[in-house]
């Protein structure tokens, strides 16, 4: 039981990983800013909600468990509001 | 080399890339971003030092809030202040500041290593006081801070009603009794609105459960405190709430509220308990928790204040 | 275990810090700002890796804490950035 | 040497002295108003006895008065201390601030219909400010309470500065939080060396630890040269001038007369309390030299200065030269050593009074004359309001040289007998 | 060495490096941010000395750890009264020059008391 929680951590968190790594690789090589805020918002939530996801099961405790959804739950909606916003001042033209 | 110390090195390369970066940075906007970052930096190091309360104060305080602050001010002085900031040193100025700054951080860095080993602690007695009939605290940080070293975070709570008194000192005449600017355009866009509707509630239920805890794990009013100050600060840039006046008779009272029952805790001490600042034992741990209830009041609005600034009237000079 | 937690946090902290080479390339300030907010989230979930993989406690609480601090730090920048409105900005 | 962490007979009038200015500021903030002020009043004839009880208590005993707070004793707990040179440094201070309370009445009374002003409320609020920090910095005991005391005097005396809110004073405000910054963060260092080798920040204690060794020297000199910084000693004197003389007359007095001998008493609580075993022959010679030439390059400027306030200004960098001599004077176990101490001691308090008379007599002639330019308190306006209103004693002697050569001459009171003797000199 | 000690290193140079921002720079705000450095560095030093003070079960002693908090707090205040001031000469003067001779000399215009 525990190799197979253990097992889909690793999983989890490496595909957590692979998309930080891949929302950085985007941030740096995307030509223009909107695209560089859609690789942002990937890393920000699949990033994250993976890693969050991979830990979910080791978490011993409800009440932890439960803080890493509220987490998971705060970046997104965070995630989500502020790339419009900053999708806006794109849009508005820089300072 | 294990992967711990690997890491702790990696981790040590990035804090000081980063600070050199807000030292270097072109300009004053950028300087802010890089210090927001090193903040985060920080709190990570606080973490690999165990201490985990002054990482989340590190960050919340240290990077978050005073970035805020930076930037707004930034925003305020505008352009204006480019031509300054664009001016090169001289060289022999810039040679004499490395001299001294290298002079004083290797100096620094051989008394650092020269301390000696064993290193004296008062952990032992703090760990024996906290859970003690004394204070009755399973945070030994918040034993030491409320009870051991009570008279020194009452003062510091002082520095902050004197700081917002400094604060304000510096409005102009006309403008005393009214509000500061507000913070956030007049009319903000709607996902602005709709976030800070869904964080600030949130936030704040977080911000208590921070100051809750503190009192037998990590956390407690200065994070709590901390914490809300942000969470009021999100709903007064979506223009949900506006500041208050700074003549409102409730904001007097939650300014000074934590070192006022403080005081009046302390000098009842001396009545009950035989001692300034002392508490009955029977009580300690509901009067510390009663006394941090207030200190997270007046440090959220301190907080929020001093980002706000001194009083402000249109057309005031 | 532990250490392959820590390795993909090492691995998170590195790859995100990397983004802010596009800042010290000279991009404009929004990039700057994004390049902080994927640090911001890349530090939350650090944090998240280390509470699992060591003892200290209390690391959940602090990526909490940072969950809400990186919106609040985020709008406050946007607000700066916005440069439409005279009247804002603390 | 100061023993014992107990507390001690009369040791509650430590922690009331404390307290007093700190309600003071409490209350000053909820009421508001025209409040502030009849609380600044209220209080310090109280601070004044309790000054003098707190000074007959320990003559009384004749040991040091302490007080553990909370009743828990260092090191885990922090004690005030009263000993002979606190005791005498309580009083004067009692005295400065409440003559700079009646002082001020005038210029910073709330008008009748008004209920509030800017200038009134904050300014009596940093006054009682002032008067906590003061306090807190002779009774403390425990290095960090100390920091936190220098803090709460920095962020009362910066907005005192620019209370008029001109652009020269808020520069000058600006330039002294920095350098009083830097000189607290220095000091920090040296409280974080001092913990890691000793594991106390208590006074009594660290005094019975700290030996001569490597992290022992380079905190005691980061400290001694953050309190330089809020000293305003030569080399680190170039804030003070123009923040003293800018500020209004009240709180130029309690800055020049009482703000810096804080920081100077500290920095006489760390070699000549802490460690004082330690052989200090260098440090004091260093700072005895920096003082020589605060005397020489502080007396020099005052001479050049157009405004009597700037005037006084400079002549207080000069005579901060002069409370450093104690440092080679009192160093070590000669036959003048104790004379040397009472004599930098009796400096300390000779500076306090007669500088903060000198300010507000200053304040009082450019008050009724309308500036205080020296070339222009010439015998034309001598027969002005300026007649009148001039106090009596403490300044009478000011006298206007004529303007022809663009220099100035003027000839303070006795009590300032070195500057005098320097005008003499050159003149 | 330590993740402690390490980290008080980088607390020294974090030291250095910030007492050179702030001599350099001549913007009041960057000097700050400067200060604010200086800052941090002291306080890792502090957490250094905590983090050597592990004892008794404890993993930090206790004591330096909350002075830090404090510290923090008040370097916070500090930089909130600095903005103050600095917004309040532009606001008045247009300016936020420090260097004395940028100012004309105060004794040359009004001296109000």
């Amino acid at each position: 039981m525990s190799t197979a929680i253990d097992a889909f951590t690793i999983v989890c968190v490496a595909a957590g990983v692979f998309f930080y790594v891949a929302g950085t690789v985007g941030l740096l090589r995307f030509p223009d800013s909107p695209s560089r805020l859609h690789a942002l918002t990937k890393a920000d939530n699949l990033g994250l909600g993976l890693v969050a996801l991979g830990l979910l099961p080791r978490e011993p405790s409800v009440l932890g468990a439960l803080k890493i959804v509220v987490i998971w739950a705060l970046v997104m909606l965070s995630g989500a509001s502020t790339a419009q916003l900053i999708g806006r001042v794109l849009r508005r033209g820089r300072r | 080399m294990s992967i711990q110390t690997f890491l702790d090195i990696a981790l040590a390369l990035l804090v000081i890339g980063v600070a050199v970066w807000t030292i270097v940075a072109r300009d004053l906007f950028v300087a802010v971003v890089a210090y927001v970052v090193y903040g985060l930096f920080l709190a990570l190091v606080w973490i690999r030092m165990y201490a985990p309360d002054v990482a989340l104060t590190e960050a919340a305080v240290g990077g978050g809030v005073t970035g805020v602050l930076l930037v707004a001010a930034g925003k305020r002085l505008d352009m204006s202040a480019i031509d300054i900031d664009r001016q090169k040193p001289s060289t022999t100025l810039a040679i004499l500041a490395a001299g001294c700054s290298i002079l004083l951080a290797g100096v620094l860095m051989i008394v650092i290593l020269s301390l000696p080993a064993p290193a004296p602690t008062l952990a032992p007695q703090a760990a024996a006081a906290a859970s003690g009939p004394g204070a009755g605290l399973g945070n030994p940080i918040t034993a030491v801070l409320m009870s051991y070293r009570s008279f020194d975070t009452m003062l510091e709570k002082v520095v902050l009603i004197l700081a917002v008194v400094g604060v304000w000192s510096v409005g102009a005449d006309q403008a005393w009794g009214a509000a500061p600017a507000p913070f956030g355009p007049d009319r903000p866009y709607d996902a602005l609105v709709f976030l800070a509707k869904a964080l600030a509630p949130v936030g704040a239920i977080i911000g208590f459960h921070i100051f809750w805890t503190g009192a037998d794990a990590p956390g407690g009013a200065f994070q709590g405190g901390a914490l809300l100050a942000a969470m009021w600060m999100v709903a007064l840039m979506g223009r949900l709430i506006e500041l208050p006046r700074i003549d409102a008779r409730w904001l007097r009272l939650a300014l000074v509220a934590g070192p006022a029952v403080f005081l009046a805790v302390g000098i009842a001490g001396a009545m009950l308990a035989g001692s300034f600042f002392a508490y009955p034992s029977a009580f300690a741990k509901p009067l510390i928790l009663s006394i941090e209830a207030f200190m997270v009041l007046s440090i959220a609005v301190a907080l929020t204040m001093l980002v706000a600034g001194p009083p402000y009237r249109k057309g005031a000079p | 275990m532990n250490d392959i937690l820590l390795t993909a946090a090492g691995l998170i902290v590195f790859a995100v810090a990397l983004g802010l080479a596009r800042v010290l390339r000279g991009a404009d300030d929004i990039d700057g700002l994004m390049a902080a907010q994927l640090l911001g989230s890349g530090g939350i979930g650090t944090l998240l890796l280390i509470a699992s993989a060591t003892s200290v406690p209390g690391v959940g609480d602090v990526a909490l804490g940072l969950a809400l601090l990186a919106p609040f730090a985020t709008i406050a920048f946007i607000n700066v950035l916005e440069s439409d409105d005279a009247e804002a900005g603390p | 040497m100061i023993d014992g962490a107990e507390t001690t007979q009369g040791g509650d009038l430590l922690v009331l002295a404390v307290l007093l200015p700190v309600a003071g500021i409490i209350f000053s903030f909820v009421l508001g108003g025209r409040y502030a002020e009849r609380v600044s009043i209220c209080l310090a004839p109280l601070g004044l006895v309790l000054a003098c009880a707190v000074a007959a208590a320990v003559a009384h005993a004749g040991k040091p008065l302490a007080y553990a707070i909370g009743g828990l004793p260092p090191p885990l707990g922090i004690a005030l201390r009263a000993d002979g040179i606190s005791a005498t440094m309580l009083v004067a201070v009692a005295i400065i601030v409440s003559a700079a309370f009646l002082y001020a009445r005038a210029k910073f009374d709330t008008p009748e219909r008004i209920k509030e002003t800017r200038s009134a409320l904050t300014f009596w609020i940093l006054l009682q400010a002032v008067w906590a920090g003061l306090t807190i910095i002779v009774l403390g005991g425990d290095l960090f309470s100390l920091y936190v005391a220098l803090e709460v005097m920095t962020f009362a005396a910066v907005p005192l500065v620019c209370i008029d809110g001109r652009p020269e004073t808020l520069v000058a405000a600006l330039r002294y939080l920095l350098f009083a910054l830097v000189g607290s963060i220095c000091y920090l260092l040296g409280v974080a060396l001092f913990y890691g080798s000793y594991g106390t920040l208590d006074i009594a204690l660290l005094a019975q630890k700290a030996g001569p060794n490597l992290v022992v020297w380079v905190a005691a000199s980061l400290m001694t040269a953050g309190l330089l910084a809020k000293t305003a000693l030569f080399p680190l004197h170039l804030w003070l001038p123009p923040a003293h003389a800018n500020a209004p007359a009240a709180a130029s007095a309690i800055l020049s007369g009482l703000v810096v001998k804080g920081s100077f008493f500290l920095t006489l609580r760390i070699w000549f309390f802490i460690l004082p075993t330690l052989p200090a022959v260098g440090p004091s010679t260093v700072l005895g030299v920096l003082g020589s030439i605060a005397i020489l390059v502080g007396s020099a400027l005052a001479l050049r200065q157009p405004r009597l306030k700037l005037l006084i200004a400079y002549s207080t960098v000069a005579q901060i030269g002069y409370l450093f001599l104690v440092f080679p004077l009192a160093t070590g176990a000669h036959v003048w050593s104790a004379i040397g101490w009472s004599a930098g001691v009796m400096q300390v308090l000779a500076h306090a009074f007669a500088k903060a008379a000198m300010f507000f007599s200053a304040g009082l002639l450019a008050e009724s004359l309308g500036h205080d330019q020296i070339g222009r308190i010439g015998c034309g306006e001598r027969r002005g309001r300026g007649q009148r209103e001039r106090p009596r004693g403490e300044s009478g002697a000011w006298r206007g040289g004529g303007t022809s050569n663009g220099r100035t001459h003027a000839h303070s009171p006795g009590t300032d007998l070195p500057r005098t003797t320097t005008v003499a000199l050159v003149q | 060495m330590t993740p402690a000690v390490l980290a008080a290193l980088v607390g020294a140079a974090l030291v250095g490096l910030g007492l050179y921002g702030l001599i350099v720079h001549p913007h009041p705000l960057r000097k700050l941010l400067a200060f604010n450095l200086v800052g941090s560095g002291a306080f890792l030093v502090f957490g250094m000395v905590a983090r050597r003070g592990a004892a008794a079960g404890l993993a930090f002693d206790p004591v330096p750890q909350a002075m830090v908090i404090t510290g923090i707090v008040v370097a916070f205040a500090a930089s909130a009264l600095a903005v103050a001031l600095v917004l309040r000469l532009f606001a008045t003067s247009g300016r936020v020059d420090l260097d004395p001779r940028v100012w004309t000399r105060p004794d040359d215009d009004s001296s109000t008391s």
